[in-house]
């Protein structure tokens, strides 16, 4: 219930994205989210957690700046590996570990891990996402890890476990 | 050599078709076309029963067809037969598919397993195609779209749960539910417009101002209807084309 | 200019239908040749310096110049239609193929002879 | 309630109903070919707007007299046919509602592209229907040439539509009055061809002899009589009343008919398997109808047209049982079948004879009828390629029974004992209805006044006012 | 009795004939005997319906002389053969569908020769066509009835192209007024009467479509085939009357360029008769089978008919009428008896049979004179038929076809002595020593035909008054006949005294026969060579090779058979051919057909 | 004059990805151009809205968006095998 | 502020250009894979900035794109990488390290399901 609740909510606000503020958008947008958030529940397993404007919110503020900044930086590197002439590149398929649990986190990480510089996620499993790398840097997963990833790691870990 | 012969051909037919096509004066040159020779002109003005001079956004209000969308007023109004038409060909083309494969059992197994970041990003972005498919054919008579691209939406959505879970059906009998409900309930609006005013698929209800959400009387109606049933037709057809044979 | 693509168009559908021995590349040509259809009926409904057909705020009366309208309802059920029909056409190629075990219709046509 | 809509939207909500209730689906195919039957007789004669808006502007059902007579013809074949083979019907009965709501709708509708569009439904239950043979590759063909033929249809129609600005048939056909319609060869030939493919006319029809001469009895004669009527009768419709067609494209059409005629029955007359010489017959038939339609008669091509389709449902109603029981459909392996099913073997001789244009017989009413009008057009080479194609086609058809009737080997004594082993047994609906519809050909031959005073009564349809030609029985000399 | 209560008895009668059927087979084949008298007894004694007018549903009907004639000589084969249906029941198929088809037919033929329009006229023609082809089926042979249809079909629908064109022209289908406006339109004549007539070639079997009739007759059951040689022929002689005699064809082509006073749209007409003359004897000559071989001499005989019903003069015209009915009896006694023998032997091969002239002495005497008969040998009725013929072709100087008519006199002692000889003549087979001699009721219709022969040949001013009145009646004048001596511009013939010489003749060699000592005799079979069994006596019968030499002449004869043969496989191959270019399961053959085909028309159409 | 300059450069990234698009040489590649493309386009469709002032585009910039993700991911798995 | 929004709308433009160009330089499909989805989804960003600045009522379905594609953008290329690199896509010569392989030769990983 609570699941069902969280996700209407969710596609309710997004009907009125689509729609804008009109009365009877609300209604037929509300009757929408309704059945379609319990058809989702019937056709799908799914598993939402985003049930606590706290954590949301902390989304928002402390994640969205830090990984705004990690994309603009990612797309500084792409700029300059495409324009340079002579590529500096020592590519590899390397695992990252990590710790958050929250399926919904992972996919977090994994995105954030593809839209910064140089690393684009191939695979996750239970305790490692596995990644490509234009320009491997260090000797170990930790060091990967902390190159790559630790930033995102820290917040997200906060949110979502 | 073959195909040596058959471009010639095919280009001697294409130089008689162009000439055959543009002899005529009336087939104006592309973009040359004045709409005033054509029923489409009425259609603009929306006055094929009421006589109007010009129809306002946001202004005009009870008109004998409610759309701001042009296209949507042809489709589910002015030729709302040839719409039932075309939603019985993908009806019974999903059928004829189900009576083809549907006797196929077995379940589609992935080679691979769809990887973690595409099971869980369906499962996470499927809810917003669904509903923007909803979104799609509830305002059909606002925006471009309808029935048709909305049900291809949803069907799209279930496409992605399958692609992204090899565990995943769609559980049919509920789509051919909802097929067979929206269809004949379809139909079954139209009988009341033929016993209420006398007219298959008549708008018996009243449109309010245009470019309103409820302003086109029965076309988002029957465009939710449309949308339903496309979705679960297509569903159907993407279900049963993921079935494999059973060794017998 | 237009026009021409897409009769162009057809007359490839029409020249893959022509040549074309897999099953797959015909139903493939077959729906080259009704983008072309639907690409000249769209062109037949276009009237330059014509606007969507969609009254909206900005575009809020009917005095405007619009396109045909007309057309685009008619390439709408053409196209949907041609969906039907693909979607049929690929279901017998698959039957076709479990039982031929072969996409080829030269090959096909020596089995079952009757 | 007389708007025949009813006819197209009623068999539709069943088929649409009949998933969602898996387990009466035969009732409702049962129920909405005689809601139709019924309804043929209820319905009058008039424009029908849907949707509220006026022609040309709106679509509208046209139901005149031609196109009532084609409805109240093809939906009392389509419940006999259905009846008759009622134990193939439980597979495709949604299939089947459809293709009779798509029947009805092309039939009856006064729109160039809702024609299009009832067509393509009508196509795609063919092609659907076709696989019941499970020989793939000849749907797939069909779907192919279908397909094409009907997108040829819809290319024409688009370039008629930017000529004239309008999808109705009569706004089109008046418009046409006066426009140079010797600059309309491609639109109308395209058009043409698209019919012409599911008309069987040749070379459009590589499909047919795949899809006929593997069809069971359901589908067979569903295909060769329900199918073929309609798409004939459209035919009629679209170019023998609605196109305004130039003198070239008139000479043309014929010549293909003509064509058509002959080659089917010369084909025929080399097959041996039942279907294949039927599906042959149904071949050179069509481009028989289809040319005396261009040519402008109407009257006596409806009158050829309804002898054609009443022959074809009793006899691929029988081949096709024969072939599914026996598992052969050589005539040379069922010599003598008819023996041991006399009810069965005379309604198929009545059928031929009929067929033929023998007199006593129905189709001899409409074959005097036919020459009638070609003679007084001053036609007569296609008279005489019409009776040329009528001693191929009798030579075929007395081998054909002859064959089926007489067991044993030739130049000996026949003997009952030298039938076939094949095992061969009719039920009783097959057998009631073959032989009613026999008794009907047979009735309508000895007394032709019975159709005469039925057909008048809707004469007008046949756009000809008492017609000059009709042949008058009683005082005919 | 009214006429039109004679067609709708006949009608029923077939239909009562087949209740019967169902319920007793035999019983069901005497009704036949029954009905086709008392409809026989009807028509006689009805003659004064002459002249009337009457309709049955939508058909039209008017009695005329030459009409009841030609049904009078229809009903009695029919009712004369009819004797030898209960003998056949249990050897046909559908006894009770043979019956019915069996009166229908006759029915039919009344019809067409009371038709007073067009349209009836054809109906009734077609009825009769396709009555009969399935009664042919179910003797021995599929092809044969495949192959008297379509001969059929092709003059009938000839035929049907000329009712309909004339009906166009004149906007009548009555058979009296319709052809009138052709007097004045030579040229349309000529078709009219080219197209109208081929029905009637066919059915009388006139070269080049005299094929149907040895398969036809050959194998139609034994009891069918009377019917179809004596019978149902003349339905084209009628139809080659109306072409002459209704359709002013004489009047039509008196500016056409003539041939002996005949114009030449009507001799080349009579050259085909005088071929089917000659190719009839020749062929009649070389049969083993007597059925066949008679069939090939009612071609011949055909040939006569034809020529003389062209002549519409005189004599020739009433000789082709007499030949007409002398035929009529003589070819239907002829095929009795072999109905006889084969009903006994199961056999109608000469090379099978012989001696049949101890165990059936009656069927030997009946064939004998009907073959004479058929022959035109005196002192029998077809002797003074051909004669007639014969005499009025020599007065009007047309040599060729007299020449032709006078080798088929020849030419037919070879084919008679053949059957006499192999089949009755000679040893009897050992397997037929213990045959039994023909029933009664199956003696009854042969004896009466073979007196009819007789007593037409000796007194043939019974006949040739009618035959008078029907000259009378269609304005030509009447044949002169003076007692028992007939009168032509080239001389008299005193059948009384032809048959008294033939008489004569015929007691000094039966005196001979029995005075002079016989031969000893030895079984058929009995055939030993030097210590070798012989694996093939047939081929040691004596009526083997009868005519080896004779044959020889034209083994490889040019044949209409073989032709035809080709033709139609010709047209099967035709029908591959447009099989294998259109048909196929892939669809770019037709795409590319339809492309061509559109390419083709846009040319053609399409302003540039 | 920005209008110009911003269709200049969506035009060289649509060209080069067209051309990889073309040139391959494996599939993985062609699909990715076509991604990328799509991407563009969805972008470049909002942005034609934005100079038409039509905020209809807006909605099939969505649509697009919606259908060309799942396209790719389509491809991608049959690609690999999977369908 | 116009003068920000033609800033973000070229930036924008300017990463479609980087993207495209990427996608076109880059030795092999992962590496193309990286250039093109980093520039595109900050380039779709950057355009969407711009025309939210110079039209804020567009706002709400803009920020439903831009969420839509941050989500779907990395995610697509992920599959399609991950499709190539199971399917044994030629990479670039340089590249050393492949844990990957290690972690789909695990039985456990229950990767390739037959
Ligand atoms: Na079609
Ligand atoms: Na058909």
């Amino acid at each position: 219930m609570k699941k069902n609740i969280s996700s209407f909510l969710i596609i309710w606000i997004t009907w009125i994205l689509l729609t804008g503020i009109n009365i009877n958008e609300l209604i037929v947008g509300f009757i929408v989210s309704a059945l379609l958030s319990y058809v989702i529940s019937n056709l799908i397993d799914y598993e939402f957690s985003f049930n606590s404007i706290p954590k949301i919110i902390k989304f928002l503020v402390v994640y969205i700046p830090v990984f705004l900044f990690e994309l603009i930086k990612a797309n500084l590197d792409v700029a300059y590996r495409v324009l340079s002439p002579s590529m500096p590149i020592n590519p590899g398929f390397v695992r990252i570990p990590t710790k958050i649990k929250s399926e919904y986190g992972r996919l977090t990480l994994a995105n954030s891990i593809t839209l910064t510089p140089g690393t684009l996620t191939v695979d996750v499993s239970e305790d490692s996402v596995y990644i490509h790398w234009i320009d491997v840097k260090g000797n170990n997963n930790e060091d990967y890890q902390k190159n790559v990833s630790a930033s995102f790691e820290k917040i997200l870990g906060g949110i979502f476990n | 050599m073959k195909r040596i012969a058959v471009i010639i051909l095919l280009g001697v037919l294409g130089f008689f078709i162009f000439s055959g096509i543009y002899s005529n004066e009336a087939f104006t040159e592309f973009g040359n076309v004045d709409l005033n020779n054509r029923v489409s002109n009425k259609f603009i003005t929306k006055s094929v029963t009421d006589e109007n001079d010009i129809v306002e956004f946001g202004k005009s209000s009870n008109l004998e067809t409610g759309s701001a969308n042009y296209v949507t007023s042809i489709v589910v109004n002015y030729r709302s037969f040839d719409t039932l038409g075309e939603v019985t060909v993908l009806f019974i083309s999903s059928l004829g598919v189900a009576l083809l494969l549907g006797t196929l059992g077995g379940k589609l197994t992935h080679k691979y397993r769809a990887n973690f970041i595409l099971r869980v990003g369906a499962k996470t972005i499927f809810p917003l195609i669904a509903l923007t498919g909803i979104y799609i054919f509830i305002h059909g008579h606002l925006t471009p779209g309808g029935g048709f691209p909305g049900g291809s939406m949803i069907a799209s959505a279930v496409l992605l749960l399958y692609l992204a879970d090899e565990n995943f059906r769609a559980k049919m009998s509920s789509f051919k539910l909802a097929e067979s409900f929206a269809g004949s309930l379809y139909v079954l609006i139209g009988i009341f417009g033929l016993l209420t005013s006398g007219y298959f698929l008549n708008n018996f209800m009243n449109t309010g101002v245009i470019g309103d959400l409820f302003s086109a009387g029965i076309i988002p109606i029957v465009y939710v209807l449309v949308g339903l049933k496309v979705g679960s037709e297509l569903t159907g057809i993407i279900t049963d084309f993921l079935k494999v044979e059973v060794d017998e | 200019m237009i026009q021409y693509v897409s009769i162009v168009l057809m007359l490839i559908g029409i020249y893959g239908l022509l040549i074309d021995r897999n099953i797959i590349k015909i139903i493939v040509a077959l729906n080259i040749f009704e983008v072309g259809l639907n690409i000249f009926i769209v062109s037949v409904g276009f009237v330059s310096g014509g606007v969507a057909p969609i009254l909206t705020s900005v575009n809020s009366n009917s005095a405007l110049i619009y396109v045909d309208p007309l057309p685009q309802a008619l390439v709408l059920t053409s196209i949907v239609i041609g969906l039907g029909t693909t979607a049929l056409a690929l279901a017998i190629a698959r039957k076709m193929y479990n039982a031929y075990n072969s996409l080829d219709l030269d090959e096909i046509g020596g089995m079952d002879n009757d | 309630m007389t708007n025949p809509v009813l006819l197209i939207v009623v068999p539709l909500l069943l088929a649409f109903l009949s998933v969602a209730l898996k387990n009466n689906k035969k009732q409702l195919l049962f129920i909405a070919a005689v809601f139709n039957v019924v309804g043929v007789f209820i319905i009058e004669n008039g424009s029908y707007v849907i949707g509220g808006f006026r022609a040309p502007y709106g679509i509208n059902l046209n139901l005149d007299a031609y196109s009532h007579l084609a409805v109240l013809v093809i939906n009392i074949l389509f419940l006999l046919i259905i009846t008759m083979s009622n134990e193939k019907t439980k597979e495709f009965s949604t299939v089947l509602l459809v293709a009779l709501a798509g029947l009805n709708g092309m039939l009856l509708t006064g729109d160039l592209f809702n024609l299009f569009v009832f067509l393509e439904i009508v196509s795609i239950t063919g092609y659907i229907l076709s696989t019941e043979s499970k020989k793939y590759k000849y749907s797939f063909n069909y779907l192919i040439l279908g397909t094409i033929g009907s997108g040829l249809y819809l290319f024409g129609l688009i370039i008629l539509y930017a000529i004239f600005g309008s999808l109705n048939m009569a706004d089109i056909s008046f418009k046409m009055l006066s426009y140079d319609t010797g600059k309309l060869v491609v639109p109308i030939f395209l058009m043409f061809i698209g019919l012409a493919v599911e008309a069987k006319l040749i070379p459009f029809n590589g499909w047919v002899r795949g899809v006929y001469g593997n069809a069971n009895s359901l589908i067979g004669s569903l295909f060769a009589s329900v199918y073929a009527g309609t798409i004939l009768f459209v035919f009629g419709r679209v170019f023998g009343q609605v196109l305004v067609l130039s003198e070239y494209l008139v000479a043309v059409f014929v010549a293909i008919g003509v064509i058509t005629l002959i080659a089917g029955e010369v084909a025929a007359f080399s097959k041996n398997k039942i279907r294949e010489i039927l599906l042959f017959s149904s071949i050179a038939q069509s481009g028989l109808v289809a040319l005396l339609f261009v040519t402008g008669l109407i009257f006596p091509t409806v009158l050829q047209l309804l002898n054609n389709i009443i022959t074809k449902a009793v006899m691929f109603t029988i081949a096709g049982k024969i072939s599914d029981d026996a598992d052969t459909d050589e005539a040379d392996k069922l010599k003598g079948i008819f023996a041991n099913n006399k009810i069965i073997g005379v309604s198929f001789t009545v059928s031929a004879l009929s067929l033929i244009g023998l007199p006593l017989f129905y189709g001899f009413y409409s074959k005097i009828n036919l020459l009638l009008g070609l003679f007084s057009k001053i036609n007569y080479f296609v008279a005489a390629f019409i009776l040329l194609a009528t001693i191929i086609e009798g030579a075929y058809f007395i081998r054909l029974l002859v064959k089926l009737w007489t067991p044993g080997e030739e130049g000996k004594e026949s003997n009952i004992k030298f039938v076939t082993d094949r095992k061969v047994e009719f039920d009783f609906n097959k057998k009631v209805i073959a032989f009613m519809l026999s008794l009907i050909i047979l009735l309508a031959g000895i007394s032709p006044s019975l159709v005469k005073t039925n057909l008048f009564a809707m004469n007008k349809l046949l756009n000809e006012e008492n017609p000059s030609y009709m042949f008058e029985l009683k005082g005919g000399m | 009795m009214d006429f039109n209560a004679l067609i709708l008895f006949m009608v029923f009668s077939a239909v009562l004939s087949y209740l019967v059927s169902k319920s007793n087979i035999k019983l069901g084949a005497y009704s036949t005997i029954l009905f086709s008298l008392i409809s026989l007894i009807i028509l006689f004694l009805g003659r004064n319906n002459i002249g009337n007018e009457f309709s049955l549903l939508y058909m039209n009907f008017r009695v005329t002389a030459i009409g009841w004639y030609f049904s009078l000589i229809m009903i009695l084969i029919y009712s004369m053969t009819a004797f030898f249906n209960p003998y056949w029941m249990e050897k046909i198929l559908y006894p009770s569908s043979y019956n019915f088809l069996y009166l229908f037919s006759l029915a039919a033929t009344v019809g067409l020769f009371f038709a007073a329009d067009l349209i009836t006229l054809f109906i009734f023609w077609e009825v009769v066509v396709w009555s009969s082809t399935f009664i042919v089926p179910l003797g021995k042979s599929r092809k044969a009835a495949v192959v008297y249809f379509t001969i059929s079909s092709i003059g009938s629908m000839a035929t049907l192209f000329a009712i309909m064109f004339v009906y166009s022209k004149s906007g009548t289908f009555d058979i009296n007024e319709a052809f009138k406006f052709l007097a004045s339109e030579p040229l349309t004549a000529t078709f009219v009467f080219f197209t109208f007539i081929t029905a009637g070639l066919t059915k009388i079997g006139i070269f080049p479509f005299h094929i149907w009739l040895p398969l036809a007759h050959g194998n139609a059951p034994h009891t069918f085939s009377p019917v179809l040689s004596g019978g149902l022929v003349k339905m084209g002689a009628f139809i080659a009357y109306l072409s002459v005699g209704i359709l002013p064809a004489y009047k039509a082509f008196s500016t056409s360029m003539t041939i002996m006073g005949i114009p030449f749209q009507i001799y080349l007409l009579m050259v085909l008769g005088a071929i089917s003359i000659v190719v009839g004897t020749l062929m009649a000559i070389k049969q083993d089978d007597v059925k066949k071989l008679i069939a090939y001499s009612s071609v011949a005989n055909g040939g006569y008919i034809l020529i003389g019903i062209l002549m519409m003069d005189q004599v020739t015209f009433a000789g082709s009428l007499m030949h007409i009915f002398n035929h009529a009896i003589a070819s239907a006694a002829a095929f009795l008896t072999i109905a006889a023998i084969a009903h006994r032997t199961k056999t109608t091969k000469i090379s099978e049979l012989g001696g049949m002239i101890h165990k059936m002495p009656v069927s030997y005497v009946v064939y004998l004179i009907s073959i004479i008969s058929l022959a035109g040998i005196p002192p029998m009725g077809g002797f003074v038929s051909k004669w007639l013929i014969v005499q009025g072709l020599a007065s009007k100087g047309l040599i060729f076809i007299a020449f032709a008519a006078f080798f088929g006199s020849i030419g037919s002692f070879l084919y008679v002595f053949r059957p006499l000889a192999g089949l009755f003549l000679g040893q009897l087979a050992p397997k037929y020593e213990n045959i039994k001699p023909s029933t009664l009721v199956m003696k009854i219709p042969m004896v009466i035909l073979a007196s009819m022969s007789v007593f037409f040949g000796i007194f043939p001013k019974y006949l040739l008054e009618t035959i008078g009145e029907i000259q009378t009646s269609i304005g030509i004048d009447p044949i002169m006949i003076n007692g028992d001596t007939i009168t032509t511009i080239n001389g008299v013939l005193n059948t009384n005294k032809v048959a008294a010489i033939f008489g004569f003749g015929f007691v000094i060699s039966l005196m001979i026969f029995l005075v002079l000592p016989k031969s000893r005799k030895v079984g058929l079979m009995d055939t030993y060579t030097s210590a070798e069994f012989i694996y093939t006596p047939e081929l040691y019968h004596y009526a083997n090779s009868f005519y080896a030499p004779f044959e020889r002449l034209y083994k490889n004869h040019p044949s209409v058979e073989k032709f035809l043969g080709k033709f139609a496989v010709k047209t099967e191959e035709l029908g591959i051919l447009v099989n294998s270019l259109f048909f196929s399961h892939k669809p770019s053959v037709t795409v590319l057909w339809v492309m061509a085909i559109a390419t083709l028309i846009f040319l053609g159409g399409v302003d540039i | 004059m920005i209008n110009t300059l911003v269709f200049l450069l969506i035009g060289i990234g649509v060209f080069f990805a067209f051309l990889r698009l073309v040139i391959g040489p494996s599939s993985f590649d062609r699909v990715l151009s076509l991604d990328i493309i799509n991407i563009i386009v969805t972008g470049t469709l909002v942005f034609v809205g934005f100079i038409f002032n039509n905020e209809l585009y807006l909605d099939i910039a969505i649509v697009y968006a919606i259908l060309s993700f799942i396209e790719t991911v389509v491809f991608a798995r049959y690609l690999e095998g999977s369908i | 502020m116009m003068y920000i929004a033609y800033f973000f709308l070229i930036l924008g433009a300017f990463f479609y250009a980087i993207g495209g160009l990427g996608v076109y330089r880059m030795p092999d499909v992962y590496n193309r894979s990286q250039a093109g989805t980093k520039a595109t989804t900050l380039g779709t960003l950057a355009l969407l900035i711009g025309i939210a600045i110079i039209n804020p009522s567009w706002i709400p379905k803009l920020l439903i794109i831009v969420v839509f594609i941050a989500i779907t953008n990395p995610i697509g290329s992920s599959v399609l990488v991950r499709s190539a690199y199971l399917k044994g896509a030629k990479q670039y010569e340089g590249t050393n390290i492949d844990e990957l392989k290690e972690y789909y030769n695990k039985e456990d990983a229950n990767h390739e399901t037959n």
